[in-house]
């Protein structure tokens, strides 16, 4: 049932809001801090709202703007979107508290917290768009929000990867323009459908390119493979920068948007009757094992973290082109698990950097031994993606393999088999070396939390033997994330159908799509 | 590059040839153009405006807002002159070897370009006030002659000039008195500005003039300081732009 | 005497056009009055405007037959959806006005203010006059002034550069002009009318002819002069860059318009009189294009930021003339609303940028490194100006370009849609910069590390105008809804 | 005759026009133009346009020519090959 | 009188214009140019004042003795603001030609694109 409802519109609104004070406030740390926090928490407490009714299945909906009849900016809390919506809003909270800590000493925080607001503003926006208009505003304002973000550091080299990061993710917004507008005259309308909006009658020439610009379009900010360039990259930003861009924001913004595109805008019919979705799919697989042998290669933490998101981001692309609804679902979870899971590599990672100042796999040697609460969120979101069961990651791959089952597609489980074999072979030799392995004396960098002043030379910096051995767990403005996003790890992966944890909204979101019986309440 | 300009001048040739060869021939009294608008005109014209010349009557009665704003146009010219800086002062490499700037009138350091002989001299001085009078009476007889404002405004013009070219700008200048300039310039598009809105008051549309019998000496006033300043602004101007030209 | 509000429409070109002979008279006693009359001038012509605006939406065109001979017999101003362009053309003066005050101030020798300001409300008035006439001889007659009085602008900061782009605009400007006047020449020799819809009226009457299909092609060849689209914008760039801000502005938002009010111009003449210009729409459509992506090609090359947003004119301009060309409802509905917005957003950044020059005195990208933490305010601006102009959603410009996209799209020119949705993302490579430059980069200028902020008679118009940018974007709807019904009745001419 | 007199001075307006083309002293192009200028004029006065004659004479062949006279005084005279 | 198909006249027009234009085109000089300027004004001028004529006809001014037949007033009076339209902005020309010589001591267009 629709309902009027303002929050919708009011979920993203908030936390513009409070980006502009966080600006404001500029110089007093109290208050900026007050407001990045605010801006998390009263927009996690918005959409929370909506829960209750989302789970009796109320659909809010806020129209905002008519442009021409057909064509608004409205908002539209389906479950899928608020689903969506409950992640980026947790995560966001996590990590705005992370931030707070891991920026303490940066320059310009004013100016890169009031973005971070904006970011996550418009990940909501793009979780309750209503509309693909709506959506390609709000995908565009993320660009936007997040360019200032991958240059902090206004280095060459950051002023680089932001360059070709615009540049990916601005002709991906092109692209869904042009998909957008084709949509429009094709269909009059851009309104998501659960059956699609689309019709054969448009002629499968249209559709064909109709689906290209589009899945081309969200496809760069979800780094499926030829277009994932930008992604390692932009891993010069901060950390909880790459966090934000890797688990919450942006690449997820990617594959929601592939996956209205898909549900919402062709439907699973159409796209079955077409065919489009088994090349996409190829894709996937393909994006899948290429990126997770890339993953190997990769010495320095963080490449890895990002050739790790592009595969696993590949897996949920791959499942919502499957066409089935229990695929559907695992993509869906997908979402979630994946997110909480690599956000949590991505805390630990920068705790590491922060304490240590080891950015690459081959310096942990030990590492668990003096960060042991860190390594251990770490180990639990390794896992987690290997797929081993009680673990967030193994309900995805659940859910697919049924749904690949369904499908017919034997050769997925392969893909996923392969996949899980790779991550265990890029994840576990970190762990052991971590917590087995013997330090090696190299010169050792020292973290910025020993290093003097705010621009610490990191290569330049000699050795400080004060990090030799024992423990030094990072302070606990970072720990506490860290740690509640790998409990958040294992509970997803425990807890299933308990109503208000995000499987459940999932399955309603699925059972919507598919136009199926609601699901058991 | 080069043949490009030639082959564009080709091009312009073959397409107006194209164009023209479609027309009527001209000179015949049925074509289109003389059965139209302009027939009424010759129609009805004196009866409407009561001005004998047709030309004065469509540049002021008919078609006057293009009167307006062609007394718009050279105003801005005159402005546009003058925001210039002076070429001489603005100068930036002045140097010495350069041989001093010629010059048209008689006076001055500089050289004369065209020298004007004792004879031009004297013939201009002789003429003058015929020539004042022959624009005046362009401007005066301008609705049943050849003339009008515009006519007048560059026959003056134009003896300001010879006057100045023959006994120096100084001279010439009185003409023009200096403080009265902005206002006298400002003549044309006020007084269109004015008289427009007077019509307005008294016919309901702007620029328009009464046309009963019973307002004939209104109309001819009105008219009369439509003429006035057109002549009198244009002529001003026509005069400043040759002195600021001057240096 | 009564009064009707279809008089008042004579008084809009009027007011500005007589008070600009004023000028010189007010100035003679003080500079600085001069400014303020203008500006007094400029803001009377905008509630004019304005007020005549709401009529029009309330009962309908608004008709004035000046001296009261109806059409053709007479000149005919209409003050109708097309017409009421001329509303934000004021607003944009009363907004550039007080912005020249300062700005004037050591760009331009004192005794020269007063020809600025004499030239800023010849250029309104002419500009008006443009949109309001339907008399063709009167058109020619109003562009002369607008082209006159920008020639002198581009030339009134003085130097002999300037003198140079002013005088490569005014030959180039000319030809067009004498183009247009040949035309109306041409098409009076073969109908013996004036008056644009009898014109059109009586050549659809008669056969179709050579000549008449000439007419309207030197027409249209001249106003894409003037509009500066792609290979005959040459004299565009050095004219608007050398300008003063303030006539940057107006040159680069109002005054190359005239071009495209022209061409709506020329549609209306062809579609009244049956002159099928096919060929000439594809050759629009197509340059249009290539204009939409060269213009911003070439703006990528260059380091002085006028020049720059110069170059990215002649990239919007590419939108609008293909907008034109494609002829469907929403097409021409987004080139006219982008008429309005290109103009908007063009006076902001040229305004911002106009600031920043003031300030630091400094006008390179290379110079300006770091300006964004002296200068927010009007870098903040600048950014939101980049942003409209480069089509990011939910700013003005993506209004425009979303519906000129649809109608590609919708008239299966899917080509056309590409080129400008990819074409837009060619000019955000140069704002990129821009802001890279700003905001990301450290001062290397002491100049920069210097300044402040503009007064608020500068900075208040720009950020005036960079919300309008927003909420312009917001609410475009409300543009399209206005013009629509204007551009039915242009393709429902033309389709006949 | 009437006809004969037309084509006489159409022809003598062009070749008047091609000579300003070939001046080089630009003092002579400007006085040729003013020439040319006032044949326009006689063209007019027998076209029947005695108004525009006179405008002709005054402002096309006086003003316009003078106005140029002097910009050749100020700037240079000779026109480089 | 005919001639190639065309009127005569219309063909003195023609060509004059194109001379105006191959002045404004291929010469160097901007005086120059712009006296070509001046002369396809002219032709157009020209161009109205013949298409407002008629054969035998009397100017359009009626006075005692006059007629019947008068040639069109419209384009002389549109002729007449042309004339004027045409000097001014050959006066601005003018007027920045003087400041351009000023400024880099030549008026060749062909010197002025190798100067900054």
């Amino acid at each position: 049932m629709e309902v009027l409802d303002l929050r919708p519109l009011l979920a993203p609104l908030v936390s513009f809001a409070c980006a502009a004070l966080v600006v404001v406030a500029r110089k007093n740390v109290f208050w900026r801090r007050f407001w990045s926090l605010c801006a998390a928490v009263l927009k996690l407490v918005v959409v929370l709202s909506m829960l209750p009714g989302t789970l009796a299945g109320a659909v809010y909906h806020t129209p905002v703007i008519t442009l021409s009849p057909g064509v608004s900016i409205a908002f539209r809390a389906d479950a899928y979107g608020l689903f969506f919506a409950l992640v980026t809003s947790t995560l966001w909270v996590v990590t705005t508290i992370y931030a707070i800590g891991y920026m303490e000493r940066a320059e310009q925080r004013a100016r890169f917290f009031g973005f971070f607001a904006v970011c996550v503003s418009t990940t909501v926006g793009i979780a309750f768009a209503e509309n693909l208009l709506t959506l390609l505003i709000f995908f565009e304002l993320l660009t936007v929000a997040t360019y200032p973000l991958v240059v902090h550091a206004e280095t060459p080299e950051a002023l680089r990867a932001g360059r070709i990061y615009l540049t990916y993710t601005m002709a991906g917004g092109a692209f869904v323009l042009a998909g957008s507008l084709m949509t429009l005259s094709a269909a009059g309308t851009l309104s998501f459908a659960h059956a699609g909006i689309l019709g054969l009658d448009a002629g499968r020439a249209t559709l064909a390119v109709i689906f290209m610009a589009l899945v081309i379009g969200f496809g760069v900010k979800a780094a499926i493979m030829p277009l994932h360039g930008w992604l390692p990259i932009a891993m010069v930003a901060p950390t909880p920068v790459s966090a934000l861009l890797h688990a919450v924001a942006v690449v997820k913004a990617g594959v929601f948007g592939i996956t209205r595109v898909i549900y919402n805008v062709f439907g699973a019919d159409l796209l079955g009757e077409l065919g489009f979705a088994s090349y996409l799919g190829a894709l996937a697989a393909c994006t899948i094992l290429v990126a997770s042998v890339m993953a190997l290669r990769q010495d320095q933490l963080k490449r890895r973290l990002a050739y790790s998101t592009i595969s696993q981001l590949a897996v949920a692309v791959l499942a919502a082109s499957l066409l089935t609804p229990l695929a559907a679902l695992a993509a869906v979870v997908h979402l979630a698990n994946q997110a909480f899971a690599k956000i949590t590599m991505f805390f630990g990672t920068g705790a590491v950097r922060e304490m240590t100042g080891k950015t690459h796999a081959s310096q942990l040697a030990g590492i668990g031994r003096q960060m042991p609460y860190t390594m251990g969120a770490f180990t639990v979101a390794a896992l987690s993606f290997v797929g081993l069961p009680l673990f967030a990651g193994f309900k995805t791959k659940w859910y697919l393999s049924l749904g690949a089952l369904h499908a017919d597609a034997w050769w997925f489980l392969v893909v996923m088999l392969l996949s899980s074999l790779l991550n265990a072979a890029y994840w576990f030799p970190i762990i052991h070396r971590a917590y087995y392995g013997q330090r090696v004396a190299q010169p050792e960098r020292s973290g910025r939390r020993q290093g003097a002043g705010l621009d610490v030379d990191r290569d330049a910096a000699g050795a400080t033997a004060a990090s030799a051995g024992g423990k030094r767990e990072a302070p606990l403005v970072l720990l506490v994330p860290t740690l509640i996003c790998a409990a958040y790890v294992i509970l997803l992966g425990t807890t299933a159908a308990v109503p208000g944890m995000p499987t459940s909204i999932a399955l309603i979101a699925v059972y919507e799509t598919f136009g199926l019986a609601g699901p058991v309440r | 590059m080069r043949w490009l300009g030639l082959a564009l001048v080709v091009v312009a040739a073959a397409t107006l040839m194209l164009g023209v060869a479609d027309l009527p021939p001209h000179g015949a009294p049925d074509a289109p153009v003389h059965t139209h608008v302009g027939a009424r005109y010759l129609e009805r014209g004196v009866a409407e405006t009561g001005m004998r010349n047709l030309v004065t009557a469509v540049l002021l009665v008919y078609r006057g807002f293009d009167t307006f704003l062609e007394v718009v146009v050279i105003f801005s010219a005159l402005v546009a002159v003058v925001a210039l800086p002076r070429g001489r002062a603005a100068r930036p490499d002045d140097g010495d070897d350069r041989p001093p700037a010629a010059s048209l009138t008689a006076e001055g350091p500089a050289q004369q370009l065209v020298s004007v002989s004792p004879v031009v001299a004297f013939v201009v001085q002789l003429l003058g006030p015929f020539i004042a009078v022959f624009a005046l009476a362009s401007l005066y007889r301008g609705h049943v002659s050849p003339g009008g404002g515009f006519q007048s405004a560059a026959i003056f013009g134009a003896l300001f000039i010879a006057i100045a070219l023959v006994q120096g700008r100084e001279r010439a200048a009185l003409l023009v008195p200096r403080g009265a300039r902005v206002w006298l310039q400002a003549l044309g598009p006020l007084s269109f500005a004015l008289i427009g809105t007077v019509g307005w008051i008294l016919t309901g549309a702007f620029l328009g003039y009464p046309a009963d019998a019973a307002a004939y000496a209104l109309r001819e006033a009105m008219v009369v300081a439509v003429e006035v300043g057109i002549a009198v602004g244009g002529a001003v101007i026509l005069a400043q732009l040759f002195m600021a030209m001057e240096g | 005497m009564t009064f009707s509000w279809s008089q008042a429409v004579a008084w809009l070109p009027v007011l500005p056009l007589a008070a600009a002979a004023l000028v010189p008279i007010v100035a003679q006693r003080n500079a600085r009055a001069a400014g303020g009359f203008t500006f007094v001038v400029t803001l009377l012509t905008a509630a004019l405007a304005v007020a005549l605006t709401i009529r029009l939406v309330a009962e309908g065109p608004l008709t004035v037959h000046l001296g009261g001979w109806v059409a053709p017999y007479g000149i005919e101003l209409r003050f109708d959806r097309l017409g009421a362009w001329s509303a934000p053309l004021a607003t944009f003066f009363a907004l550039v006005v007080p912005f020249a005050w300062r700005y004037l101030e050591g760009s331009v020798p004192r005794e020269r203010w007063a020809a600025f300001y004499a030239l800023m409300l010849l250029n309104l008035g002419g500009l008006i006059g443009f949109s309001l006439t339907v008399d063709l001889f009167n058109l020619f007659l109003a562009m002369e002034v607008v082209s006159i009085s920008s020639y002198a602008l581009v030339a009134v900061a003085g130097r002999g550069t300037a003198a140079w782009a002013a005088l490569k605009y005014l030959l180039l400007g000319s030809v067009s002009s004498l183009l247009v006047l040949f035309a109306v020449a041409l098409l009076f020799a073969l109908t013996g009318s004036l008056n644009l819809f009898d014109v059109a009226a009586r050549l659809a009457a008669s056969e179709p002819s050579p000549a008449a299909t000439l007419a309207l092609a030197s027409l249209a060849v001249a106003f894409v002069v003037k509009a500066a689209l792609f290979p005959l914008h040459v004299w565009l760039p050095d004219a608007h860059a050398i300008a003063p801000s303030p006539v940057s502005a107006v040159l680069s938002g109002l005054v190359v318009k005239i071009g495209i009010v022209g061409l709506v111009r020329v549609m209306q003449l062809a579609g009244e009189s049956g002159i099928a210009l096919d060929v000439f729409s594809e050759l629009l459509m197509l340059l249009g294009a290539v204009a939409i992506v060269m213009g911003a090609f070439l703006a990528i090359f260059q380091d002085d930021i006028k020049l720059m947003l110069a170059y990215s004119t002649i990239s919007n301009i590419g939108y609008i003339v293909l907008g034109l060309g494609l002829a469907v409802p929403f097409a021409v509905s987004g080139a006219l609303v982008h008429v309005f917005n290109h103009a908007l957003i063009k006076v902001t950044l040229f305004l911002a940028a106009g600031s920043i020059i003031h300030q630091t005195g400094l006008r390179t990208l290379t110079d300006l490194r770091g300006v964004g933490r002296t200068l927010p305010q009007t870098c903040a601006a600048m950014t939101l100006g980049a942003m409209a102009i480069v089509g990011l959603p939910p700013t003005a410009g993506f209004i425009s370009k979303w519906y000129i996209g649809l109608g590609a799209f919708s008239a299966g020119r899917v080509a056309y849609g590409f080129a400008l949705v990819f074409g837009a993302l060619f000019v955000f490579i140069y704002y990129v910069r821009m802001l890279n430059t700003f905001y990301f980069q450290r001062a290397t200028r002491e100049e920069v590390v210097a300044a402040v902020e503009p007064p608020w008679s500068m900075r208040g118009p720009v950020i005036a105008l960079a919300a309008a940018c927003l909420i312009v974007g917001l609410f475009g709807g409300i543009l399209l809804a206005f013009i629509t019904p204007a551009v039915g009745e242009l393709l429902a001419a033309m389709g006949s | 005759m009437s006809q004969l007199f037309d084509a006489l001075l159409l022809l003598l307006l062009i070749s008047t026009a091609i000579t300003v083309v070939r001046a080089t002293d630009l003092v002579a192009a400007v006085v040729k133009f003013g020439l040319y200028s006032l044949m326009m004029c006689v063209l007019w006065q027998h076209r029947g346009a005695p108004d525009v004659a006179i405008a002709e004479a005054a402002v096309g062949a006086g003003v316009t020519s003078v106005l140029f006279l002097l910009t050749v005084a100020r700037t240079t005279r000779v026109e480089k090959p | 009188m005919v001639l190639f198909g065309v009127d005569v006249d219309y063909l003195a027009f023609v060509v004059l214009f194109c001379v105006g234009l191959y002045m404004l085109v291929r010469k160097s000089n901007l005086l120059k140019k712009l006296l070509g300027l001046n002369v396809m004004e002219t032709a157009v001028f020209a161009f109205l004042v013949t298409a407002g004529m008629i054969e035998g006809a009397d100017p359009p001014i009626r006075t005692a003795g006059t007629g019947p037949l008068f040639a069109n007033p419209i384009p002389h009076a549109m002729v007449l603001t042309g004339i004027v339209v045409a000097v001014s902005v050959t006066a601005v020309a003018l007027a920045l030609i003087v400041q351009i010589h000023a400024h880099y001591g030549t008026i060749e267009v062909d010197e002025l694109k190798g100067l900054p």
